[in-house]
C-alpha cells in the first residue's frame, strides 16, 4: 500500500535510471527556484550527451552550468542562457548546441507536452529566427507559426512543500517553470524544502497535483541570490 | 539636450493611465516606477510570475525566492498575485497587459524590431522579449536614437535579426517621440533643447515632420 | 486612483454593455460554480440572440436553463446538455444551435482564448463527429485534429472570495470552468460570495490574478444541488 | 449467469494496481470504488477538477460545491487536490491517469467505441468521454454483452456515432472480458456459468476463443 508514496531517501534514487542522451526538463527562472541537489547529483553521476530544457542555465559554479565543465550537456533548449562564460565559449565553439526559445513559448512547450496537445499557434517569433522551418497560418489576419510540445525522460522540479502523494505547493517566484516541467517528465523528480502530512496542504491550494510526481525528496538548499538588489532601510 | 536616462523614464511614465497592468523591461524601463504619478493606480507585472511588483526590498526583508525577470530582489505591493510562467505569458500573450516598455538595438518605419541579438558578438538569447513585443498592443520602445558614433537606431530597415515584425507602434528615443504608422516614422515630440534638424540628422528612415514639434517639459 | 478597483454595485452596472447577438462566456460545471445572478441579470435584461459559451445548460428553472424560455440563446457551444427539457425541444425543433464539443477541448479552447494562442492540436475527437471539416495531422504517429480558440464578449463567472483588485479564489469543484473563463472574456465579470480586503488573500493561493477580471460583485446565492448523494450518517 | 452490476464492479476493482490514478464514468464504474482492494492504494480522478474523490458526504457534510463528473455530492480523501477543468483534462490527455473506466453502447473488432450519441433519440452531449476514451491507455469499457432483445454490442463496425476511434483494448460485458487486438475480440473470461457458446452466439464482431476460458470467480 505504498504506491501513492512518493517520497525517496536518497539522491541517488531520486535521479535512479537517469542514462547518457536523456532529456531533462528542469525547473526554475535564474537561480530562483532550481532543483539545486538534484543538478548536483547528475553532476555527481556524470551522466553525458544531456538534451536540457531550461529557462536559463545557471551561472559558472551554480545550477545547471555546474554540468558544463565535464560536457555532460549536449543540447540545450532556453530562452536566456547570458549569465554563464564556459557556457558561451563551448556556445560559439559548437560543443553545445542551443536551441533559443522564447520564454512564452518555452514554457508553453512544456505544458503542451504535460497536457497531450502536441502542437499549438503562436504569434511569437513570427518573421524572427525563431519562425524557420515551422508551419505558419492565419488566423483572423494575423500570422502565426506552430510550435511543438516538449517532454522530458526525467523532470526535476523544485518546490516549497510536499505531502507523500507528490502534492506540492511553491513560495513566491521560484514557481516559475516549476509547475509546467512537472508535467512533461516521464519521471518527474521534485525536491521540496518541507515534507508535510497529507491533508496539510489545503486540496483548494495545491499548485501541482501529485498524479504528475514520481518522487519527492527532502532537501537543504543554499538558494543562492544572483542580483542581489536592496534599498537603504527607511528609504521608500 | 539629449535627454537622461531618468528623464526617459519620466517620460515614458506619462503614458501611464490609471488602472494600467504595465511590463517593465530590463535597464531604463525598471526605472518608469519611479516616476508613476501619484494621482494614478498601476500595477507592475515581472513575467517571471507575478503581479504587483514592488520596489526592492530593505535588507530584512531580502527573499531569495522573490525576484523579478532581471533577477533582481524585488517585494509584493499589496493585491499582488504569484503565478507559473505559462500563465504569466497566457498574460502577456493573451493581450491582457496594457503597457509594455523595452529596450531595442534597432527600430524600423514598419514596426520590427531588433532587441536581443548580435550576431557572432552578442546572443543571450531573447528572454520574454519575442512573447512582448508579439503579445501587446500598446508597447513603448526606449532606446538611444544613435549609436555612439552616430549611426541612426532608427532605420528603412532593421539590420540585426528580428524579435518582432510590424508590432512597434511608439518609440522614445533621447532626442525624440516618435510614432511608427504605414511605413514612416512620425514626429510627436522632441527632447527639450533638441532641434527638428538634429533628429532628421540621426533618422535614417523616413521621417514625417509636421509644422510644429512640441518640446518635453520635465 | 479608481483604476483597480473592480469593484461594481449592481447586477446593472456588472452586465452593463451586454447587447444582443453578444457571445457569453460562463463557468459552471453543472450547476456547481455558476454565477446564478449574472444570469439572472440577462434573464432580467431581456438580451437576445447570444451564443453561449459553457459546459452545461443548466437545468429547466435553474443556470443557463432559465435563458431559455424566452428564447435569449441563438447557440451554445457545451459538452453535456442532457439535463434539460426545453432545451431539448428547442434543439429537436432547430430553434437553438449546438455545437457539441468534447468538455476537455472546450477547456483548453476557452483558455487559449484567454491565453492568446489562435489554435491547438488534440486527439480528443479524432476519428469522430467533432473531427468534420478540422485540419488533421499527424505528430510522432498519432492522428490529431486542429481546435481553435474561444473568446467572448462578456465571460461571467462564480468566486467564492475576491479582493477589489479583481483576484479571485474558488472554493472546492466550484473552481471548474471559471478560471478559464475569466481570461477568455474582453469584459469579465466575477461575481463572489466574500469580498476581502486587497493583502487578505495570500499572492501564492490566488487562483485567478486580478489582471484578467473588470468587473466584481458581491452577491448571495443558492447553490442549488443537482444530484443530492449522501450516505447515511455512521455508514461508512 | 450473467454478472450483476456489483460483480462487474468488482471485476473490474480487479484491474487497479497500488498507486493507481483512476478516472470512473458514471453509471456501474461508479460502482467500482466500493470494491477496491484494500491492500492497494489508489486516487479517484474526476473530471471536474478533483483527484481524490471519497464516498458520499454525511448530511453534515454535504456541500454543494463539492461535486463529482455525474453532479453527485462526494466528499475528498486526505491528500486530495482541485484544480481547474483545463488542468483536470491536462491529466487525462496528457496520460497521468492510469486507468479509466467507462460505460458504452457499442464497442467493436478496431477498437472504435460508440457511447454518447443516438441520433434522432439521445443528443445529451460527450461530456468527457472522448477526451478520456483519446488520452488514456489503460480503459476498461462496462456494458452489457446485448440488448435486452439480444443484439450484440460487440461489434464488427459501430453502428453509431463514435466516441473515439481504435482506442479500447478491454471489455467487460455481462457475460465477459474481452480483449481487442489485431482487429478481434479475444475472449479471456467468462462470466461463473456462462457458457463460450452463449457468448459466441451473442458477439457480432469476430471473436477469437481460446482452447481453455477460465470462469470468473467472486
Amino acid at each position: 500500500m505504498t504506491g501513492l508514496n512518493k517520497v525517496v531517501q536518497s539522491y541517488q534514487d531520486a535521479m535512479a535510471g537517469l542514462v547518457d542522451g536523456m532529456t531533462i526538463i528542469s525547473g526554475g527562472f535564474g537561480l530562483c527556484g532550481i532543483p539545486e541537489n538534484l543538478i548536483a547529483e547528475i553532476k555527481r553521476k556524470g551522466t553525458k550527451s544531456l538534451t536540457l530544457v531550461s529557462n536559463n542555465c545557471g551561472v559558472d559554479d551554480f545550477g545547471l552550468g555546474v554540468l558544463l565543465p565535464e560536457r555532460q550537456i549536449k543540447k540545450i533548449i532556453a530562452s536566456y542562457v547570458g549569465e554563464n562564460a564556459e557556457f558561451e565559449r563551448q556556445m560559439m565553439s559548437g560543443e553545445l548546441e542551443v536551441e533559443l526559445t522564447p520564454q512564452g513559448t518555452l514554457a508553453e512547450k512544456m505544458r503542451a507536452g504535460g497536457a497531450g496537445i502536441p502542437a499549438f499557434y503562436t504569434a511569437t517569433g513570427v518573421g524572427t529566427l525563431v519562425a524557420a522551418g515551422k508551419t505558419e497560418r492565419q488566423f483572423n489576419d494575423r500570422d502565426y507559426i506552430l510550435e511543438q510540445a516538449i517532454t522530458g525522460d526525467f523532470a526535476i522540479i523544485k518546490a516549497w512543500k510536499a505531502d507523500r502523494f507528490g502534492n506540492l505547493v511553491y513560495r513566491k517566484t521560484a514557481r516559475n517553470f516549476n509547475p509546467m516541467a512537472a508535467t512533461a517528465g516521464k519521471i518527474t523528480v521534485a525536491e521540496v524544502e518541507e515534507l508535510v502530512e497529507p491533508g496539510a496542504l489545503d486540496p483548494d491550494e495545491i499548485h501541482t497535483p501529485g498524479i504528475y510526481v514520481n518522487r519527492v525528496i527532502q532537501g537543504t538548499f543554499e538558494k543562492r541570490i544572483e542580483q542581489r538588489t536592496t534599498r537603504a532601510s527607511g528609504e521608500s | 539636450m539629449a535627454l537622461s536616462r531618468e528623464q526617459i523614464a519620466q517620460r515614458v511614465a506619462r503614458e501611464m493611465r490609471d488602472g494600467y497592468y504595465v511590463n517593465l523591461g530590463i535597464g531604463i524601463p525598471t526605472l518608469v516606477a519611479n516616476y508613476i504619478p501619484e494621482d494614478i493606480a498601476v500595477m507592475l507585472h515581472s513575467e517571471n510570475g507575478l503581479l504587483g511588483m514592488g520596489q526592492f526590498p530593505s535588507e530584512a526583508e531580502l527573499d531569495a525566492d522573490l525576484i523579478n525577470a532581471g533577477k533582481q530582489t524585488v517585494t509584493m505591493t499589496t493585491g499582488a498575485s504569484i503565478f507559473d510562467s505559462a500563465e504569466s505569458f497566457a498574460m502577456i500573450r493573451g493581450g491582457h497587459v496594457d503597457l509594455t516598455v523595452l529596450g531595442a538595438f534597432e527600430v524600423d518605419v514598419n514596426g520590427n524590431i531588433a532587441s536581443y541579438m548580435i550576431p557572432g558578438k552578442l546572443i543571450k538569447g531573447m528572454g520574454g522579449a519575442m512573447d512582448l513585443v508579439a503579445g501587446a498592443d500598446n508597447i513603448i520602445v526606449t532606446m538611444t536614437h544613435a549609436s555612439k558614433h552616430g549611426e541612426s537606431k532608427l532605420l528603412t530597415q532593421c539590420s540585426l535579426p528580428l524579435t518582432g515584425k510590424g508590432c512597434i507602434k511608439k518609440v522614445l528615443t533621447d532626442l525624440a517621440l516618435i510614432e511608427i504608422k504605414n511605413g514612416k516614422f512620425h514626429l510627436l515630440e522632441r527632447a527639450p533643447g533638441v532641434t527638428v534638424d538634429e533628429i532628421i540628422k540621426l533618422t535614417q528612415g523616413e521621417l514625417v515632420v509636421p509644422k510644429f514639434v512640441p518640446e518635453m517639459r520635465f
